[in-house]
């Protein structure tokens, strides 16, 4: 139901929508709705969720032909603002909202999980680290690889730039919050792999999908991070995928009602697994 | 050599300072060395980086790449989108800057009467030149995108590389007409030419070479950038419905394409988007100048 | 002389570059139908009171000008004034040849079309008979079409004698316009402000006495930017009233 | 008297009306661009003076701790300036006098068939984003980079080893990519000096490089002065290459450190950060602008000097 | 004529700009401490041929030229030639001025600082001397710092004189030296040439016949780019072999 709808007015960009709000079982209503849902939705946001916001829109696209979803990748912070002054229907974000920004009444919709893999340059002789070790690596007690069983290199040191919503996970999950000693904090993914390919005795952290072999992956307490081990729960290193909305889902329009059901239905989570992440709850 | 034949050397000083004697000047040859050392440097660099572009990028490139769009579903990969977006962001910028920046030169060489005025100008255009360009995105977001209303779109995108290749046009035409020699400007103002007529006539076409430089360098500007672009003309990469429809839709540049790619470690598809980059600069480049060479009345010849 | 109607008048003109005091409360007049000549020592400020007559001076940023000139009882330095219309009734030949970088044919054209003439034939028929006038037309009609800059000295300088005609101005102002000139192309060029003079106003700069004598019918005698003495031709050569005149062309002076 | 029709005075409209119009649309277009720099530095003093009072003036421009997302934040960018100052400052004494150099050489020195295929080449130079830069720097300056540092430093305990990316590698891909501004406008200022003055100068019995230094460079020098301080504008303005080559950590602009550059800390972090974060980096942009200002008049002040003095 | 040592020969000299054959098998001897006048119409080839005997036309892209120019009886057009010391030998005074855009004292002190010369009191000399022998010392000694452009055209003139002067070249070659000065300045000019004989070569090119005759030892008559007849000065003023020649210095040509 729409309790507060006077709140959507000004947010909603449909011009024409169901008038009756059928919520509850769309897979059944899915037909009507898809001939009668027209109008657009925007996304602003992280780049990391690039991926599977451009999935998503296309397929979304396809299944409501009149429906326009326009995602823009301007980082989680921005995404978060548009949502915040209504400038956008959905901010991207790929970190946990902060209380401040829920306090402005932004809604955290947590819509995926993204694994952060540990990787290093492809010669490297190590390929498993403790949760301890690697705490010690990135706050600069261990300096060399030959402390961990490897050949006496130095270890460089690469992480993301501040307010990175990767490297605010990784900082968070291993209690490393301030005490991260970098030598490169390099603002793209793709960035960290290719010091982390060409520069011997480096280490890095990474989303799950770009991992290639020009990389090797480490295992973290010998666990694989595999999508698997991620929901099982024995790969320690995630992250959520969140697309905030101004109020809960339930006060959106109906477009976005809708693109948050398909999100959730089982299409949606094959979608999600289909572009290399793990589908929330 | 047709003075063998002629008399032997008889003259002593004929001798000692013969033309002949080549002389070394020690100067100039540590200079000509310097000349091509500093050459050969630019050069070899220049070769061994769109060398490595190149190489890198010429085996992504097919024709699904340069005819089709993004597909996450298809699992395809493809930029005729963005090679599209790219050209409307070129053009329209240049529409609105070069006029604008040439105008600005014209004012502040040929109308503005010296002093502090064009001293403030000069300075403002410089410190423009410096503001990186992330600035620039952030106010045009603010200023074109939500006080104008122009949200993520081409134009909002176009209209803040304006400002941002302002400098380089202005500044690059004003040097180019400081050289146009007062005896030109005397010359058809003393038969009675309005002095817009003058411009027009002499001054432009004897400019042209730098005013091409300026439009040239903002084009590279304009193609290599993303950071502004990202925040004003968005990200959208599918190809326009209606010709000037798509001038208020959100649409990605092939750099924010390649930006994107980064992103996703896809080194592959971003050098192949370079070299489409730079065949693109090369065409629209040869274009400008073939277009410049057409306002030139220089006769060329002899 | 005061028989003849005035065309320019000069009062009391002050001219300075920056601190330089270029002309000194130069008072003349110039007649219609009447050729005047300048003539006076290279520096004394011929060149820059020609330039004064069209406001072509107006250009030189530091230069300062006091005092008046009346074309035809109107003040040229009046800032009601349209300098492109004064400038089009006061024709000027540069003591520097300054072609512009195109062809023949465009340079001479130049007038013309700036003053609204498109008609192709009508051009040809200008740039014909100013070239004429100017006595080059034998030498460049089978090159019209070449670039101005590959012309000789003595080429140029005629093709800017073209270039000034082409418009047809009330007054012609001419700075030493057969200094690169050999005698024959020298009498045709005096020959043709003979007859100029029927229809306008012309005032030449000159070093060449035996040509002021030959054609002017005034001739102001200008020393360090004054005007020593100022009087018909003959009277000038014959009769100098002035010490310094009769030194300068006797060639007794300096 | 003449009628009236003849009258040099302008009148009603004699000077037409397409002269006007010119004459007011390249005012407006002049006073464009004081509008456009007016309107972000206000856009950057409303949004980058907040933090400065949050954070106290001095924390911010003399702290050297850079820990914006920290649960206790602290924002000073001491090092992050100086990195500006000096990087930026080496990349012009490295970048200039190569452009100047080839841009002589192109216009001078070398044949004309050779001109015809570099010159594009440079052009073309201009048009690779940066990103490209960022990345051939990563996989091929970086790693010559580290091999020098493991050299250096080999068994030190106190350096961070950075993988290559450091101050010099920064520096060297800044004045790579200010060549082309500096070479395309030195360029076609020389070409622009007139043919008369190389001839007196030759006919003095100069050689071609005395012709070269003493007459047409210093005739071309307004021109190059314009590519010096446009390319100076690339250099500070530039941000995503050198970000990706210097290493981004906030450290002591020395050759081997990993170091941050002012544009780097404001375009990484902006699209993420929020709050104080963020207007903190609007204080950054307005530090920087105020940097911009200081070598322009300090550019203008040296290199033009020399002009004025003979020109009266 | 043939008493005299030869300074520079020409031999069956052809010069072609483009299709425009404008020297046509010029030969031609100039004679050590002798001055050479070169007269005739303009656009004959008088400043073409005086830039061949510094290889200044080497500068215009076009040019295709023939035939043999000895200095001293070395080709200057054999591959080995150092223009650059050929051109220190052989200066040049241009028909139309072009001063560098630096102060009057720099223009001047180019040259020897080109060649060397540092000292500062040394330069002062040079230039003082130089703008002296070109008589331009007196107007200028004053603003020697400022801008060479700002001075009048026979200002000019005489200041790309006195640049050439400063080098001390064997040979001098002059286009038009005195076309743009008053008579004084030119016969001051004209001593300067007849003193300078007595240790270099002088050429120069002038539409003044007076001139030729006051000065000039040998002229030629130039037209069309033939050479239609050398001699010495008096015979060829008084005695012309040539019936154009004849026609040319009585006026009666063209
Ligand atoms: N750079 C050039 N390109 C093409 N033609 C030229 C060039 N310079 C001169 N000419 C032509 O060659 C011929 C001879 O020119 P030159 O300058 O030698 O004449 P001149 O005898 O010096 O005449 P003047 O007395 O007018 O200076 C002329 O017809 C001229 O138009
Ligand atoms: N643009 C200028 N700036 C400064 N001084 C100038 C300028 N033009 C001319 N002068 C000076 O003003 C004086 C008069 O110059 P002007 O050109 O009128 O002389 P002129 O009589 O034409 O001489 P000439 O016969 O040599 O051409 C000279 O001393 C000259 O140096
Ligand atoms: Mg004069
Ligand atoms: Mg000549």
């Amino acid at each position: 139901g729409s309790k507060n709808a006077e709140t959507q007015a000004p947010d909603t960009k449909t011009e024409a929508g169901t008038t009756s709000g059928t919520t509850a079982n769309e897979t059944t209503a899915k037909e009507d709705t898809a001939t009668n849902l027209k109008g657009s939705i925007s996304m602003v946001g992280s780049t990391s969720m690039e991926k599977f916001a451009t999935a998503l829109s296309e397929v979304f696209m396809e299944k409501y032909p009149s429906v326009t979803v326009q995602a823009e990748f301007v980082g989680s912070g921005a995404g978060i603002e548009a949502v915040t002054n209504g400038s956008a229907d959905i901010g991207n974000s790929s970190r946990n909202l902060k209380d401040e920004e829920k306090a402005k009444g932004v809604a955290e919709n947590i819509v995926a999980i993204d694994g952060i893999a540990v990787v290093s340059d492809p010669a490297n002789t190590v390929d498993n680290l403790t949760k301890d070790q690697l705490i010690n690596i990135y706050n600069g007690t261990t300096t060399n690889w030959k402390e961990l069983g490897g050949a006496d290199q130095p270890i460089v040191v690469i992480g993301r730039e501040a307010g990175s919503g990767t490297r605010t996970a990784f900082e968070e999950l291993l209690k490393l919050e301030d005490a991260c000693k970098y030598s490169n904090e390099l603002d793209s993914t793709g960035a960290v792999m290719a010091k982390a390919a060409s520069t011997p005795g480096s280490i890095g952290y990474v989303s799950l999908d770009v991992l290639d072999d020009t990389v090797k992956t480490m295992k973290l307490e010998s666990v694989e991070p595999t999508p698997e081990n991620i929901k099982a729960g024995s790969y320690f290193l995630s992250r959520p995928f969140v697309m905030a909305t101004k109020g809960e889902i339930s006060e959106q329009s109906d477009l976005v009602k809708a693109l948050f059901d398909y999100i959730y239905s089982d299409e949606g989570k094959d979608l999600v697994k289909a572009v290399g992440l793990i589908p929330a709850n | 050599m047709t003075n063998d034949i002629v008399i032997p050397v008889q003259k002593e000083s004929a001798v000692t300072h013969s033309i002949y004697n080549q002389k070394n000047r020690i100067s100039d040859s540590f200079l000509t060395f310097l000349i091509y050392l500093c050459a050969s440097i630019s050069i070899m660099v220049l070769v061994g980086i769109m060398g490595y572009v190149f190489v890198r990028g010429i085996p992504e490139i097919s024709l699904e790449f340069l005819t089709t769009v993004p597909s996450t579903i298809k699992g395809t990969f493809g930029i005729v989108g963005n090679i599209v977006n790219t050209l409307y962001v070129v053009v329209i910028t240049l529409l609105i800057a070069t006029p604008l920046g040439v105008g600005a030169a014209i004012y502040l060489n040929e109308y503005a009467k010296g002093g502090k005025a064009v001293r403030i100008i000069e300075f403002t255009t410089e410190t423009l030149a410096g503001i990186p360009s992330i600035i620039f995105g952030l106010f045009g977001y603010v200023f074109f995108g939500n006080t104008l209303g122009l949200g993520y779109s081409i134009l909002t995108g176009a209209l803040t590389l304006s400002i941002m290749v302002l400098p380089l046009i202005t500044r690059t035409t004003q040097e180019a007409l400081k050289t146009v020699p007062e005896s030109y400007r005397s010359g058809a103002l003393g038969i009675g030419a309005t002095k817009w007529y003058m411009i027009r006539t002499i001054l432009l076409p004897s400019a042209m070479p730098g005013i091409v430089t300026g439009i040239i360098l903002a084009i590279g500007r304009i193609v290599g950038e993303s950071a502004a672009l990202l925040f004003t003309a968005g990200s959208g990469y599918l190809l326009p419905k209606d010709f000037f429809g798509k001038i208020f839709e959100s649409g990605g540049t092939l750099t924010i394409q390649l930006y994107l790619c980064m992103q996703k470690a896809k080194y592959g598809q971003a050098f192949g988007i370079a070299v489409v980059l730079l065949v693109i600069v090369l065409a629209i480049n040869g274009l400008a100048k073939f277009l410049s060479h057409k306002f030139n009345t220089e006769v060329k010849e002899s | 002389m005061n028989t003849n109607t005035v065309k320019i008048t000069t009062n009391h003109l002050n001219l300075y570059y920056g601190t330089n005091h270029a002309l000194k409360d130069v008072s003349l007049n110039l007649f219609t139908n009447k050729i005047t000549a300048f003539i006076g020592p290279s520096g004394c400020g011929k060149s820059t009171y020609l330039k004064t007559l069209n406001r072509m001076n107006d250009l030189v940023p530091s230069v300062k000008i006091e005092g008046e000139v009346l074309l035809d009882e109107e003040n040229i330095y009046d800032p009601r004034v349209d300098t492109t219309l004064l400038r089009k009734k006061i024709g000027m030949v540069f003591q520097q040849p300054n072609p512009f970088p195109m062809s023949i044919y465009d340079n001479v054209a130049y007038g013309p079309r700036i003053h609204g003439i498109k008609n192709k034939s009508e051009l040809d028929d200008i740039v014909e008979r100013s070239l004429k006038g100017a006595a080059l037309w034998d030498e460049v009609s089978d090159r019209l079409k070449k670039s101005a800059l590959g012309l000789s000295g003595g080429q140029q300088q005629r093709l800017c004698i073209a270039r000034a005609l082409a418009v047809e101005p009330e007054v012609l102002l001419m700075d030493e316009p057969t200094s690169a000139l050999d005698p024959i192309s020298t009498l045709k060029i005096e020959d043709l402000m003979d007859e100029l003079k029927e229809k306008y106003t012309v005032a030449i700069v000159t070093h060449n006495m035996q040509q002021a004598t030959r054609i002017a019918d005034n001739t102001a005698f200008f020393l360090v930017g004054e005007v020593v003495e100022y009087a018909p031709t003959t009277e000038l050569f014959t009769a100098p009233k002035d010490k310094r005149t009769e030194d300068y062309i006797t060639g007794r002076f300096g | 008297m003449r009628p009236k029709s003849y009258s040099i005075f302008g009148g009603h409209g004699s000077k037409s009306g397409v002269e006007h119009a010119a004459e007011v649309i390249f005012t407006v277009c002049g006073f464009f661009a004081v509008l456009a720099v007016a309107s972000i530095t206000l856009y950057m003093i409303i949004s980058g003076t907040p933090a400065l009072f949050k954070v106290g003036i001095l924390d911010i421009l003399f702290g050297t701790i850079w820990m914006p997302a920290a649960a206790t934040p602290s924002f000073g960018i001491l090092y992050v300036i100086l990195t500006s100052i000096i990087g930026t400052a080496l990349a012009i004494l490295i970048g200039v006098p190569i452009g100047v150099m080839t841009a002589v050489f192109l216009a001078e020195v070398a044949p004309e068939r050779l001109t015809n295929i570099v010159r594009p080449a440079v052009e073309l130079l201009a048009g690779i984003p940066s990103v490209i830069y960022g990345l051939l720097g990563i996989l091929i300056l970086n790693p010559l980079m580290y091999k020098i540092e493991l050299k250096i430093f080999a068994g030190s305990t106190t350096h961070q080893f950075t993988g290559g990316a450091n101050l010099i590698s920064a520096v060297l891909v800044l004045a790579l990519m200010i060549l082309p501004t500096v070479i395309n406008i030195s360029e076609s200022a020389l070409r622009a000096v007139p043919q008369h003055l190389r001839s007196a100068s030759l006919a003095l019995g100069a050689t071609k490089i005395q012709t070269i230094f003493s007459a047409v460079l210093p005739a071309a020098k307004s021109g190059i002065i314009t590519a010096i301080v446009l390319g100076t504008g690339r250099a500070i303005g530039e941000a995503m290459a050198i970000s990706l080559v210097s290493g981004s950590s906030v450290n002591m602009p020395l050759p081997f450190n990993s170091v941050r550059f002012l544009t780097t800390a404001i375009v990484s972090e902006m699209s993420y950060s929020a709050g104080l974060h963020k207007q903190v980096l609007f204080t950054i942009g307005l530090v920087l602008f105020a940097f911009i200002m200081l070598i322009n008049i300090t550019l203008n002040n040296l290199l033009k000097k020399g002009e004025e003095s003979h020109d009266k």
